[in-house]
């Protein structure tokens, strides 16, 4: 079974939706789902320990060689990747039932967590594939779950959000299908590897040039980088809470690292950040999207489309790493990866309790907040801290690599820019505070106090995430040596 | 020649365009959604195109055919064209609910009401 | 003439096409789509035969097929849509 | 295949492609949709039935022989239904003939089906 | 061919109101399938035939009976950032073509790296003719398992849009307005002749695919598009009551599952996912034994999808909104 | 050894377990303040067993496992830090003991969230003193920033509110905007973070980023309150008066200057700061805070935020004794840290026991109360005399260091911007006990309430400890000069 390592994450959720779909009752779908989800994650476990002791892992579906079949090629890159999707994936729904339980109504719950797994399936396809065109078709899948699932938001405009998220992420999808097809004709080839051996012989094209643009862009349009993001704060507000709390935890983090698998491995970092002004490209709208991003949180009503801007803000952070164009940017960027993930992960978590209880995540119902939901609240605040950079959270592990990354380039004014970005996030944190716990409790008396504290089972995924911005602030091995691992393994060769 | 040689291509960059148009300066979401699908339809013309030789006879093996067209890019655009009506789908479904609950189609009417609100 | 006739039928294509543009009303347009789908299925078979392989004859077939429920399909859409609408008004 | 059956062939296909033009001709020119209707219905039956008898003049293995009848019964049933749908549809709808002018309804007897 | 797909795309852009809209997607679906054809590429016609004229077309219209076909005239200022967008990116794919191998070029890469084996050994390895299938169906089959499950994916994403509230489960037990449409008689008997014809066909196709055009997916398509037919002419009830939808849904994820557990299968056998010559003894009959067994799993997959979706449509016209 | 080790984890230890104590036993107020009490002696007991083991010569120090590569979380004791934990563990006792008669005295809500946070902060102060590195400051500091925050708005009110954002925005900002970076730049361009006496940099630093560290480090470091970042602190007045007396006198002003002292000894090294450009007009710049904020403080009527201004302008003395890069600068800042905290809690005390006594906030109503509060009033002449540095009170001998530091580099603008801020000092504080016990006329009479009485017995008796104490340092100020004197400064 230990050769099959490579396919099981993916395929374990692949084929359990599927079956998840005969299951007639919610609760028995939502415990297969979970079942499914955890086993995943031990694959994935099992996966990165293998990737660390063995180096790269190839896996040739239906026995075909790589350029001619598909090729699951597992480097320390995706293994981290599919450790962060699979593990938020798995608590995330570990934590669900409770709001979905509110917020879905009962004959939509099955195809809830049918069209959940498919999403999780999608998007560990996305991260696990070596094959360019594999991706696209993964993409999809979790792309078209992804609607569905936003489109199950109670809210009418739920439904226009998504349908805006449909449009420019197929255009999205469409522009990296376009670029596939470019490097295709330069190349002949679709396996990742092979393209990067053969790309450089035709990289002064202009048509790989156009390709990589191309493909830049269109998973830009993923990512929500600054002037792509417009789909994202609709999407993210208007979904059920845990949708939200899955796809801030993923879904942008997949598209980071399409982004910087078709930038490092497949174009290479010689063209693609050497060869093209992409370097000044990347910094400048990655801050740009840290400042326009913050800037929208601070002034927004609801916390949690405040929250989404902010996840634009974040993969502002990301895109700077990368577009640093060295080791250490790339390990920032991985790192900060990871950590968003967790931290974004407990902040809408920790929202969906909110909203499970209160109905709705405005500054205004969550007056008081602090005392009716104390821990929830905690968490809440933990989770901004470390959005922040606090120390002891995992954000200020990110917000250090960042900030050494740039030292390394000597831009000392992206150092400045960087930290005034997260003093805009604390502006932000800092209004939930007051709110929570400085302002009177919104109608006290028609809410007893006691019976508000979110349920068991959504508090204690809530507090394990929560604890995890802690844990991953003091011990940071699991994320930065993977990161560093997988950093030098896709740029040592060229750079310092 | 140059120009005859890329005459097939720039055509599909012309459709593309004229899809991608569509889908961003039309206010009807059905609209949108056909747009979508020229600009997708476009861009499997050009896949396909990438893989035709000329002179070559569709990928069904022969006796005596020695030449075929590429069998990889239609294989490959078999999958998008249902990724493309997958998309089509779900669009539509959610323009039937957006139907349902603002009773318009219309972006600006939408915008409208939700700004109203 | 096999490629006469290709031509012939582009051509009617193309009128069809003329006309499913400029078409007054609905059903014009409906008459143009389908006029267009039977030139189709022509042409594809008509094409098989130059090319020379008779293959093709099947997405022939499927034309025939799907211009049918094409047709059926806009002419049932426009019913219902007006029955609903008389539906309402009462 | 011997030459005879190509000339066959092609006179088929000649006329079919000259039907196909007087009926796009009609369809282009016609005044009024139940003008045009006829225009199309009319000749695309018999056209299209020449230019696949003349393809099936022309090959020798049963196979497409036999799609190429498939396809023949196909239109043979469905364009006259879908002419005949079109147009009923486009009566129930309110659509009515023009006379040659194009400018004055022609009154028919109105019956409501 | 390639400018009546232009005159086309344009028209679409001029023409308003959406049935036209739909009438010209219709035509450029034929027209793209045409193109296809003449380039060789039989099975993408075949499925491009059979979506972008079929059942694309037949969505749109049901959409549009659902919620009406006038179009607002669009607004004139809209136009300038769209226009300059559509332009950058016109740009950027001429960039693009600029350097591509010459249309046509037997010596492309693409024609000259990985495609070739397909070509040449495809015969001895899979020992079917029809190249597409082999490398659909053996060589490329994750995709196609992907392709599968995006279809199904699609499938959930529909119900979950549309199903309707206050019933358990899918079990929809529709109760529509009697049809008092004017009795489509011709239709009806006509359509009655030849549905049996379609879904013969349908069979044909499917079976078809290792040696012609066609395949489970197409196969698929045809078959739906043999019940939409029922459906149109007799109305959704009748229809619900030949195929109950709860079947279908649950026909949907069988479909999906026979296409992973053939994939389990090898697994279990040792061999990679997928691997298909686990299946037998001899390889190219595990190949084979694969290849039908999936195809069979994407037919029934597509097929009941399909029919789901438009299900799930049609019920929505037909329940008036409140 | 590891005893000594226990000790030091202990110190750390005990503030959680209070917060967990306090928390559990919420409902009952009585034990909960027991359990602050417990805690606040525990602590002191450990901070004092530290220092035992620290005269006896031995190391204590606890690292954790490397956070980043090459950093860790350290512990480890040295002399200042030994103080400045003493010092504030001792008061922290004494606050205790004042807060619970003050909270009491004065009805306030939340105060489990009160005694809470007061111990978290207690906490973070002894993780800023025993911190081994620049990381673990910077942890602490921020941690400390973070958890004052409640106990400044614990109010809630809207002033509250105002207040708390001024306070952490200035805080957070410096810290993230020039202390991280100054951190990281330190990080970047030696490779460690760790104390070491004689500083980090090597022989050949380029002298333009050395400049610009220390720049950032002084501006980084805003719990110093150097100007223009000296905002916070008359913002935080808005506290509780214990808060206020903890922040002001202890826990944070003296975590920023302490940073600073520690910064200025083991990152850069006396001889070292001593070369840097930059030091020259930071050295004006705090000459000119101290002054200024004294002038400031003669106009602001309000109590609270005249000792809030003073205090701006103390901290400024111990950035100035530092930023002299003169051994006896050093020792004048390490013990007007230790004097300075004893004599403005005292202040903050009395200030806070007139709060309770008699409702008086303003200067100009304290007229003629030391009738009626003659016990605190002494107080708090005496704790003025301490900051204005006359006898018979500690500060007296700070301020001699800090005048010598100044005579050794010759800077006598800077003696005598010490001497005049000390000269403005007398006015504006020393006076107000004056007055209260000296009517000037009779039109007072009225404004003199007769039924107020001194504050509760414990804010009397935290009160006259600390004031004992100013005055007992004057005379046996030696432990604590034996302790400065340890500090290791390198080669001066």
């Amino acid at each position: 079974m230990l050769s099959q390592l490579p396919l099981l994450p993916v395929l374990l959720p692949l084929l359990g939706a599927p079956a998840c779909a005969l299951l007639r009752r919610p609760l028995a779908a939502w415990v297969f789902s979970c079942a499914v989800s955890v086993l995943a994650l031990a694959a994935a476990i099992a996966l990165l320990a293998a990737t660390w002791q063995q180096g790269v892992l190839s896996y040739a579906l239906g026995g075909w060689a790589a350029p001619w079949g598909i090729e699951y090629r597992i480097d320390l890159l995706n293994a981290l990747v599919l450790l962060l999707v699979s593990a938020m994936g798995a608590a995330v729904l570990l934590g669900a039932r409770a709001s979905v339980w509110r917020e879905i109504p009962e004959h939509k719950r099955t195809l809830f967590f049918v069209a959940y797994l498919l999403c999780l399936a999608g998007l560990l396809g996305i991260a696990a594939t070596g094959d360019a065109f594999n991706l696209f078709v993964f993409l999809e899948i979790s792309s078209l779950a992804t609607y569905a699932l936003v489109a199950t938001g109670r809210d009418r405009r739920a439904l226009v959000a998504a349908y805006n998220y449909l449009v420019m992420g197929t255009i999205g999808a469409t522009f990296i299908l376009i670029g596939i097809g470019f490097v295709y004709m330069l190349t002949g080839t679709l396996n990742m590897a092979d393209l990067a051996q053969r790309l450089p012989a035709v990289g002064q094209s202009r048509t790989a040039f156009a390709a990589y643009a191309f493909i830049v862009v269109g998973v830009c349009l993923k990512l929500a980088l600054f002037p792509l993001h417009l789909w994202l704060p609709g999407a993210y507000t208007r979904a059920p809470s845990i949708v939200t709390v899955f796809l801030a935890a993923t879904a942008t983090k997949v598209a980071l690292y399409v982004l910087i698998r078709f930038s490092f491995t497949v174009f290479q970092v010689e063209y693609s950040i050497l060869a093209l002004p992409l370097e000044t490209v990347f910094v400048v709208l990655g801050v740009v999207a840290v400042f326009a991003g913050s800037l929208v949180a601070v002034f927004e009503p609801d916390l949690k489309r405040g929250l989404a801007y902010s996840s634009v803000a974040q993969v502002g952070y990301m895109v700077i790493g990368v577009g640093l164009g060295t080791v250490a940017g790339l390990q920032a960027s991985l790192i900060h990866l990871f950590n968003h993930a967790i931290m974004k992960g407990t902040l809408f978590m920790a929202l969906a309790a909110v909203v499970l209880r209160l109905g709705g995540s405005t500054y205004a119902q969550m007056q008081g907040v602090g005392r009716s939901m104390p821990i929830t609240t905690a968490c809440l605040l933990l989770g901004g801290l470390s959005l922040i950079g606090v120390p002891g959270t995992a954000g200020f592990i990110s917000k250090w690599y960042l900030v050494t990354a740039a030292a390394d380039r000597e831009q000392w004014l992206l150092v400045l820019l960087i930290l005034a970005g997260s003093l805009l996030t604390a502006v932000y944190i800092w209004r939930l505070v007051e709110t929570a716990y400085l302002a009177p409790r919104q109608s006290p008396a028609s809410i007893a106090p006691r019976a508000l504290e979110a349920p068991a089972g959504l508090l204690a995924v809530l507090v394990v995430l929560a604890l995890a911005n802690i844990y991953f602030g003091l011990d940071t091995r699991l994320p930065v040596q993977t990161a560093g691992g997988a950093a030098n393994g896709l740029l040592a060769a060229v750079l310092p | 020649m140059d120009v005859f040689s890329y005459f097939n291509y720039w055509v599909v960059v012309v459709l593309m365009m004229l899809g991608f148009f569509i889908v961003i300066a039309r206010g009807n979401l059905v609209k949108k959604l056909i747009g979508l699908n020229i600009f997708q339809t476009s861009v499997f013309i050009l896949y396909i195109s990438a893989g035709k030789v000329m002179g070559g006879a569709a990928p069904i093996l022969a006796d005596g055919v020695e030449l075929y067209s590429n069998p990889l890019p239609h294989v490959l655009i078999l999958t998008a064209i249902v990724v493309g009506i997958a998309t089509t789908s779900v669009g539509l479904a959610l323009v039937v609910r957006i139907h349902a609950a603002y009773g318009t189609v219309e972006e600006a009417d939408i915008l409208e009401q939700d700004a109203t609100c | 003439m096999l490629s006469f006739t290709i031509i012939v039928i582009l051509l009617v294509m193309l009128v069809a096409l003329a006309r499913a543009f400029t078409g007054p009303n609905v059903f014009d347009r409906v008459l143009a789509a389908n006029l267009f789908g039977t030139k189709t299925v022509l042409l594809i078979a008509a094409i098989s035969y130059l090319l020379g392989s008779p293959d093709y004859l099947d997405i022939a077939v499927i034309y025939a097929l799907i211009n049918y429920i094409s047709v059926i399909g806009v002419l049932r859409v426009t019913e219902i849509r007006r029955e609903r609408r008389q539906a309402g008004a009462e | 295949m011997s030459t005879l059956w190509l000339w066959a062939s092609d006179a088929c296909l000649l006329i079919g492609s000259f039907l196909l033009l007087t009926g796009a001709l009609g369809f282009l020119r016609f005044p009024d949709f139940y003008a045009r209707i006829h225009a199309c219905g009319v000749t695309e039956t018999l056209a299209t039935g020449f230019v696949l008898l003349g393809l099936l003049l022309r090959s020798d293995d049963a196979m497409p022989q036999v799609k190429l009848v498939l396809i023949l019964l196909f239109v043979l049933f469905s364009s006259p239904t879908a002419s005949h749908a079109l147009a009923k549809a486009a009566w129930n709808a309110g659509v009515r003939p023009r006379d040659n002018s194009g400018k004055r309804r022609v009154s028919l007897p109105h019956t409501d089906p | 061919m390639l400018c009546l797909l232009v005159a086309t795309a344009i028209a679409l852009i001029a023409v308003r109101g959406l049935l036209a809209s739909i009438m010209l997607t219709s035509v450029y679906g034929l027209l793209s399938a045409s193109f296809f054809v003449t380039m060789d590429a039989v099975d993408v016609a075949f499925t491009e035939a059979a979506v972008g004229a079929g059942v694309s077309p037949l969505l749109l219209l049901l959409t549009v009976a659902i919620v009406g076909r006038r179009e607002a005239a669009s607004n004139a200022r809209r136009l300038v950032v769209p226009l300059l967008l559509v332009t950058v990116t016109g740009a950027l794919l001429i960039i693009g073509t600029l350097d591509m191998p010459s249309f046509g070029s037997p010596d492309a890469p693409a024609q000259t790296h990985v495609a070739p084996r397909y070509l040449q050994q495809s015969g001895d390895e899979i020992g079917i003719p029809n190249v597409v299938t082999s490398v659909l169906a053996s060589y490329r089959a994750y995709d196609t398992l992907g392709e599968v499950l995006v279809i199904f994916t699609a499938g959930v994403a529909v119900l979950l849009a549309l199903a309707p509230a206050g019933q358990g489960g899918s079990a929809r037990a529709e109760p529509p307005a009697p049809e008092h449409l004017a009795p489509h008689t011709i239709l009806q008997v006509v359509s009655k002749l030849l549905i049996p014809f379609m879904l013969l066909f349908a069979f044909y196709v499917q079976f078809h695919g290792e040696y012609g055009p066609g395949g489970g997916f197409q196969a698929g398509v045809i078959f739906a598009s043999g019940i939409i037919l029922y459906g149109l002419l007799y109305g959704l009830p009748t229809v619900c009551r030949v195929i109950p939808p709860p079947v279908v849904e649950v026909l949907a994820a069988v479909g999906a599952l026979i296409y992973g557990l053939t994939g389990v299968l090898s697994l279990l056998a040792g061999k990679n996912f997928l691997d298909y010559s686990a299946l037998a003894a001899d390889p190219v009959t595990g190949q084979h034994i694969g290849i039908i067994a999936i195809e069979l799993g994407v037919g029934i997959a597509v097929a009941a999808v399909i029919i789901t979706i438009y299900y799930a449509f049609a019920g929505r016209l037909h329940t008036r909104e409140d | 050894m590891s005893d000594s080790n226990g000790l030091l984890l202990a110190s750390l230890a005990i503030a959680p377990l209070a917060i967990l104590g306090i928390v559990l036993l919420r409902s009952r107020p009585n034990w909960r303040e027991g359990v602050s009490v417990l805690a606040s002696i525990a602590l002191f007991a450990v901070n004092i067993g530290i220092y035992h083991s620290l005269q006896q010569g031995a190391t204590l120090s606890w690292r954790s496992g490397e956070i980043l590569p090459g950093l860790r979380l350290e512990l480890a004791v040295e002399p200042l830090g030994a103080l400045f934990a003493l010092i504030a563990s001792f008061l922290w006792l004494v606050t205790v003991v004042y807060a619970v008669g003050y909270m009491r005295g004065h009805g306030e809500q939340n105060q489990t969230r009160f005694y809470a946070f007061f111990a978290l902060s207690i906490g973070c102060v002894m993780g800023v003193a025993f911190s081994g590195n620049l990381l673990t400051l910077f942890l602490f500091y921020e941690m400390l920033s973070l958890s004052t925050w409640p106990l400044v708005v614990h109010a809630g009110n809207d002033k509250a509110r105002h207040g708390g954002r001024v306070y952490l925005g200035v805080l957070l900002g410096t810290s993230i905007v020039f202390f991280l970076p100054a951190i990281i730049l330190t990080w970047w361009s030696t490779g460690s973070l760790s104390f070491v006496p004689g500083g980090l940099f090597p022989e050949n630093t380029d002298p333009r980023l050395l400049s610009a560290l220390l720049v950032l480090f002084v501006f980084g470091v805003g719990k110093a309150a150097m100007m223009p970042f000296h905002r916070w602190l008359p913002a935080a007045m808005v506290a509780p008066t214990p808060v206020s007396a903890l922040l002001h006198a202890v826990a944070v002003v003296k975590a920023g200057v302490f940073s600073l002292v520690k910064i200025g000894v083991y990152v850069f090294g006396l001889d070292q700061l001593a070369a840097v450009d930059s030091r020259e007009w930071l050295l004006y710049l705090a000459g000119f805070t101290l002054l200024a904020a004294s002038i400031v403080a003669m106009q602001k009527d309000n109590l609270k935020a005249r000792l809030a201004y003073s205090t701006v302008s103390q901290l400024a003395y111990v950035t100035l004794g530092v930023l002299l890069a003169v051994p006896d600068g050093v020792t004048g800042s390490g013990l007007h840290i230790a004097m300075h905290a004893f004599g403005k809690i005292t202040l903050f005390f009395c200030a806070g026991a007139i709060l309770v006594a008699s409702h008086k906030t303003e200067v100009s109503q304290l007229r003629g109360l030391g009738r009626q509060m003659p016990f605190t009033m002494a107080a708090f002449l005496l704790a003025s005399l301490s900051i204005a540095g006359l006898p018979p009170t500690g500060g007296t001998w700070s301020k001699w260091f800090l005048m010598l530091g100044t005579l050794d580099t010759g800077a006598l603008v800077l003696t005598a911007a010490l001497v005049v801020s000390s000269l403005l000092n007398i006015v504006y504080l020393t006076l107000i006990p004056v007055r209260a016990f000296w009517r000037f006329d009779g039109a007072d009479e009225a404004a003199a309430p007769t039924e107020v009485r001194e504050a509760p017995l414990a804010c009397c008796l935290a009160i006259g400890v600390t004031t004992a104490i100013c005055v007992a340092l004057f005379l046996f100020p030696q432990p604590l000069y034996e302790l400065v004197a340890q500090i290791p400064l390198g080669g001066g």
